[in-house]
């Protein structure tokens, strides 16, 4: 890169700033005539996204790249200007969601076989729409069910860099059951009191 | 979330003034905690609605006795269980198989608990029938807390907004597409926000009545009077005659149209409110 | 306007960046749960414009409002990006849309009451222009609002034959949750104590 550097830098900012979606390294190099290379644009990310700490607005790192966003402190103001926006979720959606998102790949009948309840259609439907999940293959089970997986798109709504950043799950506790229960033993309960 | 109805289980009955509710499930208040199994028959119906399923009620059953899901007792558990079962259906609510399945499921492995083993030599370590629902409700529940943790991590949109400032085009400008499923997604959004979001809903019946109310208006708008069989085109089967009939009794209804006759057997005529408001003028 | 100048720069700047549309002074006047004097708005709008002199991107003041856009000499870069992407229409667009869709005929009267919010003119313009709705009547209340209902072209458009074929919206009520529950009530979950 042999440019004025600010002018460099503003066109990364001005490309992030009317994006429609992420911007990878990869995509920004094509802003410019010249070969760039990757360093020099990540330098000058991180360059931008010091200039703007404390306003109102970020420059995150997501899973399919770069992209300015409002900071979540300003959402009650911005909400007085307009009110729509995506709706929150009902648990069997969040479930069916973590579930996929956890799991991955999976089919509806792993989905249910987890949550005890047939998923609703319109669940799917949902989460399908949103392009939080895709279908990514089938397995080879008799009627071949769809395997789902979550998108680059759900990490990038969720702010998060990869699978790997997604909450911890609780530990589940190690599955220790007693080696033989006598047989009218387990009516004594700390319930029957 | 419907986790909310767990609050009012779990918590100790806090001290509220009267008319303070310790919970809101799905935005109606719930003003007394259930003790135990007695449940306020009208809160039973929203109370069953928050949980998720079978796996979600036994997880809460046994959540709320603080016992360890590793050593679950069968006896007092199956007991509980069955008494919402009982509940449920003397409220006459709709009883999902699979809450009859578990209940089979508790009262299977509550017998093989009772019955002395059979003595086989190629079990040496034979299986506690309990371990496999242990295993199955460790993971669920870890899968509800996951989507809780899911729910609480800022969304797009929902939470905080991207930034797409405009680039001027030059080009000719296109259009934005929209698909069918965008309505429908626009729909959620829509409901999300009405304080009753049960309201709303719309059938594909409603939705020919309403598209031929569409049709009737742009037929009568601007004339005078329309000849009421004129509006039924009799080539178009049963199931259109009906829907149409329908469309004018809505119409009617909503002070959209008149339909007049001067005395009985003379022709019937259907004319726009609006027309027949100017003819008065 | 009472508060820190700073912040109240850093909510107009935001929520112009983030809007897709312009914004009028009075549109950015509900941004703030106290009442502001448009004198205020506008010397904070013009405070910005200073301050985002010489970059990328410069706010600018149109007929509808101010709005923030790229200046024409970073198009030669921006161009070089992927294909764009192809527009979106606004969420209140879309909502407006959908109600005319599922509810005709309706009035703009009937359309505020679903959605809980006031329908500017600006959305049902959109949606007339692009020959998606019509006024298929009147209706005989104070004002005589007109009736509106979805065209030929919007279903032809859409690909369908018929309203019939619209996704069925029965059962979506269970896929969502009211707004007003808030986001960390789930946390007192029976496993935290």
């Amino acid at each position: 890169m042999t440019g004025d550097p600010i002018h460099f830098k503003t066109v990364l900012e001005t490309a992030l700033l009317t994006a429609t979606e992420p911007l990878s390294v990869g995509q920004l190099k094509k802003l410019f005539a010249e070969e760039v290379a990757a360093t020099e644009i990540n330098d000058a990310l991180e360059d931008i996204q010091r200039d703007w700490l404390g306003r109102g607005v970020e420059l995150v790192r997501l899973s399919s790249g770069w992209r300015f966003r409002a900071r979540t402190e300003l959402t009650p103001y911005l909400s007085r200007l307009s009110p729509e926006k995506p709706p929150r979720y009902a648990r069997a959606v969040m479930e069916t969601l973590a579930i996929i998102a956890y799991k991955q790949p999976v089919t509806r009948g792993d989905i249910e076989s987890i949550r005890g309840v047939s998923v609703s259609t319109g669940v799917m439907q949902t989460l399908l729409e949103r392009a939080w999940i895709e279908v990514i293959g089938h397995k080879e089970v008799p009627g071949r069910p769809g395997l789902y997986a979550t998108t680059r798109k759900f990490l990038d709504d969720l702010g998060l860099l990869s699978l790997r950043d997604l909450p911890p799950l609780a530990e589940l506790g190690a599955l220790v059951v007693p080696d033989s229960v006598p047989a009218d033993e387990p009516d004594d309960s700390p319930l029957d009191d | 979330m419907s986790g909310v109805g767990e609050d009012g289980f779990v918590l100790e009955a806090p001290a509220l003034p009267d008319g303070v509710p310790v919970a809101h499930v799905f935005g109606e208040p719930v003003l007394t905690l259930p003790q135990d199994l007695f449940i306020p028959p009208d809160a039973l119906k929203v109370i069953l609605e928050s949980f998720e399923g079978p796996l979600d009620l036994l997880l809460y059953l046994i959540r709320k006795q603080n016992l360890n899901v590793l050593d679950i007792p069968m006896a007092p558990i199956t007991a509980q269980y069955m008494a919402y079962i009982d509940a449920m259906q003397q409220e006459r609510l709709e009883l999902a198989a699979e809450y009859l399945l578990m209940a089979a499921l508790l009262i299977e492995i509550k017998s093989r608990l009772l019955l002395p083993r059979p003595p086989r030599e190629d079990e040496s370590d034979a299986e506690d029938p309990r371990a496999e629902l242990a295993r199955r409700l460790l993971e669920y529940e870890q899968m509800k807390l996951a989507g809780l943790a899911l729910d609480r991590l800022p969304q797009a949109e929902r939470d905080f907004a991207w930034l797409a400032v405009l680039i001027e085009q030059t080009a000719e400008a296109r259009l934005p597409e929209v698909l069918p499923a965008d309505l429908r997604a626009a729909w959620l959004a829509i409901l999300s926000r009405a304080a009753r979001n049960r309201h709303h809903q719309v059938t594909t019946d409603e939705l020919s009545v309403r598209e031929q109310m569409s049709w009737i208006l742009r037929q009568v708008d601007g004339r005078d009077y329309v000849a009421f069989e004129a509006l039924f085109d009799i080539d178009r089967g049963v199931s259109y005659l009906v829907v149409n009939f329908i469309a004018i009794l809505e119409l009617v209804k909503e002070g959209l149209l008149r339909v007049s006759q001067e005395a009985a057997y003379m022709p019937i005529y259907v004319r726009g409110a609006e027309t027949a408001q100017e003819s008065w003028r």
